[in-house]
């Protein structure tokens, strides 16, 4: 029982992060911007956070700058998608060696040794239990909001057929661009959960692919809040399965493998049909 | 992007790289000065460049092959490691006359990146899966199948590190300067840029993959079946990729590592599409991104500029090259 | 006569540049309360882009407009959100709220509201991609309406209508113009100006070269403005001997409203026969099952031979299909015109070679296309996105026409293109027909089928209700039978 | 030859210049290019020494990392990583006036020196020590990517546990990743909440995260690799297994200045003091004078060959404790 309480535990604290970068790629998506660069979202807002603390001492000041690093990254992506009509995938992609490059570098810069940063004031465990709460929180409340509000209504109108928003009287460029500030916000925090909450450190490379699992998840949950917090969850408890499984004979790369196998599966249907928004990816 | 607009970024460019390398206490005159040097400046440093190149052209293709066709396939990177990998267990496997074994080792990695391909491909044209999502999952499965493979059932016995046995020396590709790396996997990727020209431009089939990607509806009211599309494209591209991953295996590393790649497939996407999806262009696009992957080597060495800032600058390029069109040149007047 | 009542709009000097192009070359222009306004003109003639600039969706290059209220647009093609219910997208942009909520009762009240003022009925709660287009439009037009616009523009509103839609639409402009609104109609189609208009406005090369009180002009006056010139007459039809070409047996396909439920009818080599109905009845699963591109099931033969296989294999046997979206279902928009006469043909001689396309091959079939369609293109080397929806379309026809075909389905090949153009269009599948092609013509308008078919089947919800000979063509009766009567 | 931008040392005396090739971890990885890269600092800021870092991005690059420098006018160029060794040979042959060293592997060539560790030696103290102290009859390996270089180290615990007590319980896991420190202190959380009291941890930066979570524990305790980690949770780190490349690359490096250049290679193991456990600085309380003691009499063991460490699982399964 108490052994299933800690399995439960870990599920949620390795499905956090991915709940937050999740419910960016939600965002972002269902106003029709791909965005690739979770990852680097959640890279920034993990150094950033860590990179501030540091800094001020304050780990809540941490946590802002985090959010706004994440803002600024993917807001990069929102407004070069919106104005300078590029190609999503491809921006992405520059945009995640950018964020790893960039954070890497600032390390050696602002602490002299590479690799990652010393150790930083974090939020300690009432923080970390609190940005899991967030988390979840947050969920509902983006589903509610997408089903209940005139924002959600905008935005997924804006991810189906921008056109039709811009001759409702709604500018759908601006509509993206909050989107992805919002979406990257989510996203730093998703990485200062990783760096303030769960650690108190940045280290080069610490989201290890967690950005790409999200992007999964979004798919697997069908382009909802919820859905894709709980596909989250259920990748959560795979990896903390496969922690717990691991070299019970099961090669432990299958075992990581499984998230992307399942997102390979969603594809196929098995899940039931959804489809993506329909101007997921097309740029203004 | 326009000419003026072009300009603007590439100083913009300029500049914030020659920041970063102040900021890291290096001179960014003597760091630019490094990166051609280190380039072009001798047949040794050209040659390196080369090698790059090459090793840019194949996924860069392979990209290119698959835009055209209409199909995201953002998964080079995985079909490259893939076919590396076959590649790289025939050749420590077979014992036979170069001439036999060459051609054999280069299909096999084929073999491998179009089997990783033709997955997604499989997905698109079975049941409309996403290829963008498909080839970006595959990448990472790709990348943990090798570490298993290489650690666990093929791992070299002599080996200390994720690596598969050495080819026998028969079976490297031969090199065109002794003393260099440079082998005729150039002038294989050349041909194939080449072939794929002639392809696109000239062949039925080249037309018919063309008109799937550019106006799938028309296309298919014309005959052209655009599930076999997608699963042959994908197939191809695959294959051009996984290709790739044979010729630095069989020809740079003479074994298959999994750290073959620094992410050519990735930085593929940004050349193929700064090469207009020309095959032609490509070539030069990859020799552009070639200079700034071996000459980084020697920005580290000689002007101390740390490696991420190259990564950084990279990412910043490859940003600001996306912002061509490639899609739809007929914009929605509205 | 309505009475009007001073300007809702003016336009003055009004123009409107791309690159050197000048789409609109200084129209002045003044809407009327209370009045339906008219914009007619050939293909490119700037309809459109004055349209935009008047609703404020694009900014003239020079010129000015003053309105008394809110533009409303309605535009050519929907935008609307398909995955959206209907009051979502209306409300959209102008949203009831509650505290921070959506106030989806109210926003579905309103919808109600406005529909039953304006009777354009229609369920609030249906999701737009499930509605036939005649109701979407009355969505599109409802969103319009919500604004409470002072002028209302409407570009080509009715090429995708039936009659009876097009008359409930004018129906519904009246009591909206009544209400004090101005409302000015882009349409080709030159028999609703008469019908429908106070006033007719024609461009030309993006000037106005007439401006006419529709009771004092004359169908053919505008067509003769819009053309700047005749309009070419009709090629005539010669005796031919017919021999049974195409025959179609208990052929069902698509589902839903709009599915075909088991039509039998011959096409005979030398005839053109004419699918008269109401959009939505089976005619774009008619179409695309003779094209192989839809499931289906029932019998096909052509010359007494069973008609199967993809559509390259009836391609291939001779059946060519003008399809009814030109732009994404015949057209590869980025090539040229020389590459996209291959398209359908590449796999055979004479335009294949081995494994090449024959260059040669193209260009010829290109240059005899471009001459005999008239096709208006600086080369053959242009891309067709650069042609205007007229020329894409007299590419589209061409190329059908271009290898004897045996049988021919045209679907609607002279929707929203110029009065010009559309004879010329006309013409070719006369001739196509003399030399003994069996045509299937589907149209929407009853005037063009009779203008052209040998014989006339009503298609009404997927079933043949009725065959006419060109002898006995009967307008009223087959308008009748259109609309469901027995 | 091609001097770079860099500044010359202004006096005629000849300054000394070093370089290293990392492999595709690159500087801070918190294992062993940052250990060499200790080496280089202590050999500049001992000798006045000029020093250059490649990082490597991927296998292709170390050949012309090496080139590259090769090119340059270095005295002595260190590859890091049994990685490079296919390519230095290539580089060493093609300048063969120039000098290398390769830490971790053996390369033949003349102008080479080649060091390696015997790391199985030290892990096996490592988990000696851990069977020993161990209240919950339970210890862990957490690693980073399994390797066989990885291995050497897991045996070699595995070992050194069941000399002192076959019943002691060694779990073993991996994190995946050199990288992922939250996966490394969740591991640490799951291998300490299932019971085990003491964990080498010897993962890279993953590491960190497991440090951390070792720390917020009561009677958790963890083993350090390559550096010197006691001081990070002074008394919670048992000890260190390090593996002194530092020393290595120093010693090479004082070698050159006195104007020797090594050749041939050597093993370090724990008679030559290339790896080893520290010296307990803040925990020999708590492990107690006779477990040092009978460290000590394991250690003299090995060096003297009557206890030969296994370096991999299959001979880690054949393995019989000695039973001094
Ligand atoms: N966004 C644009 N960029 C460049 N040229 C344009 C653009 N929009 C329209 N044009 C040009 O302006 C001219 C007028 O186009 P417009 O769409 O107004 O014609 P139209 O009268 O509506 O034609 P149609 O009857 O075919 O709808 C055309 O020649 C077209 O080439
Ligand atoms: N970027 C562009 N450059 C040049 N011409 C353009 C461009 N975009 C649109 N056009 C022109 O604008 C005109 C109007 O475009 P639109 O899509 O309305 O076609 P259309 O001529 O109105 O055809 P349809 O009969 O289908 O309405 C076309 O003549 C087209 O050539
Ligand atoms: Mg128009
Ligand atoms: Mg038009």
């Amino acid at each position: 029982m108490a052994e299933l309480l800690d399995f439960f535990q870990l599920a949620l604290v390795k499905a956090t992060p991915l709940i937050f970068a999740a419910l960016a790629g939600v965002i972002c998506e269902r106003s029709g911007i791909l965005n690739i660069a979770l990852e680097g979202g959640l890279t920034v807002g993990a150094f950033t956070g860590a990179a501030v603390s540091f800094e001020t001492g304050n780990p809540l000041l941490g946590l802002i700058a985090g959010m706004l690093a994440g803002a600024l990254l993917c807001g990069l992506l929102g407004v070069a998608a919106t104005r300078f009509g590029v190609d999503q995938i491809v921006a992405g992609i520059g945009l995640n060696m950018l964020a790893a490059g960039a954070t890497a570098f600032a390390v050696v810069v602002l602490f002299g040794a590479p690799g990652a940063t010393p150790e930083v004031h974090a939020l300690g465990s009432a923080g970390e239990t609190a940005l899991i709460a967030v988390a979840v929180v947050a969920a509902l409340a983006l589903q509610l909001g997408f089903d209940r509000t005139p924002w959600g209504l905008r935005l997924r109108a804006c991810g189906e057929n921008p056109q039709a928003v811009l001759s409702a009287g709604l500018d759908p460029r601006r509509i993206r661009v909050l989107a992805t500030l919002a979406g990257g916000a989510i996203a730093g925090l998703g990485g200062v959960f990783l760096s303030l909450g769960e650690l108190d450190l940045y280290s080069d490379g610490m989201t290890a692919g967690r950005g790409f699992i999200a992007l999964a998840a979004v798919i697997f949950g069908r382009w909802t809040p919820l859905g894709a917090a709980g596909a989250a969850l259920a990748f959560g408890a795979l990896s903390a399965l496969q922690f717990v499984l691991q070299r019970s004979g099961v090669p432990s790369e299958l075992m990581q493998a499984l998230p992307y196998l399942a997102a390979l599966a969603a594809l196929t249907g098995i899940v039931g049909k959804a489809r993506a928004p329909a101007a997921d990816g097309v740029s203004l | 992007m326009s000419r003026r607009n072009a300009a603007i970024f590439a100083a913009v460019l300029l500049a914030i790289a020659a920041g970063a390398m102040a900021l890291a206490g290096a001179n960014p005159l003597a760091g630019f000065a490094a990166l051609l040097r280190g380039a072009l400046g001798g047949e040794r440093q050209l040659s390196e460049t080369l090698v790059q190149t090459t090793a840019l052209l194949f996924p860069s293709l392979a990209v290119a092959f698959a835009f055209r066709a209409g199909l995201f396939n953002i998964g080079a990177e995985g079909q490259l490691i893939v076919g590396g990998l076959f590649a790289g267990l025939a050749g420590a496997a077979l014992v036979a006359p170069g001439w036999i074994a060459i051609p054999v080792i280069l299909l096999a990695g084929a073999a491998g990146g179009a089997i990783w391909g033709g997955i997604a491909g499989a997905l698109r044209a079975r049941f409309g899966g996403n290829e963008v999502i498909a080839t970006l999952m595959l990448n990472i499965v790709a990348a943990l199948l090798a570490n298993y493979l290489v650690v666990g059932p093929f791992h070299a016995p002599a080996a200390t590190g994720p690596e598969t046995a050495e080819l026998p020396v028969s079976s490297w590709l031969p090199v065109l300067i002794p003393g260099t790396r440079l082998t005729i996997s150039l002038l294989l990727a050349l041909a194939l840029a080449g072939a794929l020209s002639f392809m696109f431009a000239r062949t039925v089939f080249g037309y018919a993959l063309q008109a799937a990607g550019e106006a799938p509806q028309a296309a298919a009211r014309a005959g052209i079946d655009l599930r076999r599309t997608a699963l042959v494209a994908l197939t191809l591209s695959g294959a051009i990729a996984g290709f790739g991953g044979a010729t630095l295996v069989a020809g740079v590393l003479h074994r298959f590592n999994v750290a073959l790649s620094p992410g050519y497939g990735f930085i593929a996407i940004a050349v193929a599409l700064v090469g207009g999806l020309d095959p032609l262009w490509i070539v030069l696009a990859a020799f552009a991104f070639g200079i700034l992957q071996s000459g980084s080597l020697t920005m580290q060495a000689l002007a101390h500029v740390p490696k991420d800032v190259v990564g950084f600058v990279e990412g910043l390029a490859i940003l600001g090259l996306s912002a061509r069109r490639i899609a739809n040149p007929r914009e929605e007047s509205a | 006569m309505v009475e009007t009542a001073g300007a809702a709009l003016e336009a003055i000097g009004i123009v409107k540049r791309f690159g050197t192009l000048v789409a609109v070359d200084g129209v002045d222009l003044e809407l009327a309360r209370g009045e339906i306004h008219a914009l007619c003109g050939e293909n490119g003639a700037g309809k459109s882009t004055l349209a935009r600039i008047l609703a404020g969706a694009l900014a003239p290059s020079a010129g000015r407009v003053a309105s008394d209220g809110p533009v409303g647009l309605v535009h050519q093609h929907f935008e609307l959100v398909d995955r959206l219910r209907v009051w979502e997208n209306v409300v959209l942009g102008r949203e009831p709220r509650r505290g921070l909520r959506l106030d989806a009762a109210a926003a579905r009240e309103r919808v109600r509201s406005l529909a039953r003022e304006y009777a354009l009925d229609v369920d609030p709660d249906a999701v737009v991609e499930s509605l036939p287009v005649g109701i979407a439009q009355r969505v599109e037009i409802l969103r319009e309406l919500a604004r409470e616009p002072s002028t209302l523009v409407l570009d080509e509103p009715t090429a995708v209508l039936a009659p009876r839609e097009i008359d409930a639409l004018f129906a519904t402009l009246r009591s909206l113009a009544a209400r004090g609104a101005a409302i000015m109609v882009i349409t080709h189609k030159l028999q609703e100006v008469i019908s429908h208009a106070n006033r007719v406005t024609v461009m030309r090369g993006g000037r106005v070269v007439l401006r006419a009180a529709t009771a004092e002009t004359s169908l053919d006056a505008i067509a003769r403005a819009m053309v700047g010139g005749d309009v070419p007459a009709l090629a005539t039809r010669r005796a031919v001997t017919p021999h049974a070409a195409f025959a179609a047996r208990d052929l069902r396909a698509g589902d839903g409203a709009h599915a075909l439920r088991g039509a039998s009818f011959e096409v005979r080599g030398g005839e053109i026969v004419g699918i008269a109905g109401v959009e939505g009845n089976g005619q774009s699963a008619l179409c695309d099952a003779i094209a192989g591109v839809v499931p289906y099931a029932g019998e096909m033969t052509l010359d007494g031979e069973p008609l199967r296989g993809n559509p390259g294999a009836r391609t291939a046997a001779g059946v060519r299909t003008i399809p009814q979206d030109r732009q994404r279902e015949a057209l590869v928009l980025p090539w040229s015109i020389a590459r996209n006469v291959a398209l359908g043909d590449h796999t055979r001689p004479p335009l294949r070679r081995g494994w090449s396309l024959d260059r040669q091959a193209c260009d010829a079939l290109a240059t005899e296309i471009v001459r005999r369609f008239d096709v208006r293109a600086a080369s053959i080397r242009t891309s067709v996105a650069a042609l205007s929806g007229g020329n894409q379309q007299k590419v589209v026809v061409g190329r059908a026409l271009a290898h004897e075909p045996r049988v021919v389905i045209a679907y609607q090949p002279t929707r929203g293109i110029d009065v010009g153009a559309a004879s010329l269009v006309q013409s070719r599948l006369i001739e196509a027909r003399n030399a003994g092609a069996a045509v299937l013509l589907v149209s929407f308008e009853l005037d063009e089928l009779l203008a052209v078919a040998d014989r006339i089947l009503v298609l009404y919800r997927g079933a043949i209700a009725g065959e006419f000979v060109r002898e006995g063509f009967d307008r009223a009766r087959i308008g009748a039978l259109m609309a469901g009567a027995a | 030859t091609n001097g770079g931008g860099t500044g010359k040392a202004a006096s005629g005396a000849h300054q000394l210049r070093l370089a290293m090739v990392t492999d595709t971890g690159g500087l801070g990885d918190k294992s062993f290019n940052d250990s060499a890269y200790r080496g280089l600092q202590m050999a500049k800021s001992k000798f006045d020494a000029e020093i250059a870092v490649q990082e490597s991005k991927s296998a292709a690059d170390y050949q012309p990392n090496l080139t590259v420098l090769a090119d340059g006018d270095y005295d002595e160029i260190f590859a890091i990583g049994f990685l490079m060794n296919n390519d230095l040979t290539e580089v060493a042959k093609n300048y063969p006036d120039k000098h290398f060293a390769i830490i971790d592997a053996v390369n033949p060539q003349p102008n080479v020196a080649s060091v390696t560790f015997r790391e199985q030696d030290g892990s096996f103290l490592a988990g000696a020590l851990a069977a020993m102290v161990t209240k919950t009859k339970t210890i862990g390996f957490l690693g980073g990517i399994d390797s066989p270089l990885l291995r050497k180290f897991e045996v070699g615990y595995a070992a050194g546990a069941r000399e002192i007590d076959p019943n002691v319980k060694v779990v073993v896991k991996y994190v995946g990743s050199f990288e992922d420190v939250a996966s490394g202190k969740e591991l640490a959380d799951v291998m300490y909440g299932g019971g085990a009291d003491i964990v080498y941890i010897a993962a890279g930066k993953s590491g960190l995260g497991a440090i951390d979570e070792m720390r917020a524990r009561p009677n958790a305790y963890a083993i350090g690799v390559d550096s010197n980690q006691d001081a990070l949770v002074p008394g919670k780190i048992l000890t260190s297994m390090v593996k002194h490349v530092d020393v290595a690359v120093f010693k090479i490096a004082s070698e050159v200045h006195a104007g020797k250049y090594p050749s041939g290679s050597v093993q370090l193991g724990l008679k030559e003091d290339g790896v080893g456990l520290t010296d307990f600085a803040y925990t020999k309380a708590l492990i107690g004078a006779a477990h040092i003691a009978r460290l000590a009499a394991l250690r003299e063991a090995i060096v003297a060959g009557k206890i030969v460490p296994p370096s991999t699982r299959d001979e880690l399964a054949a393995f019989t404790p000695v039973k001094l």
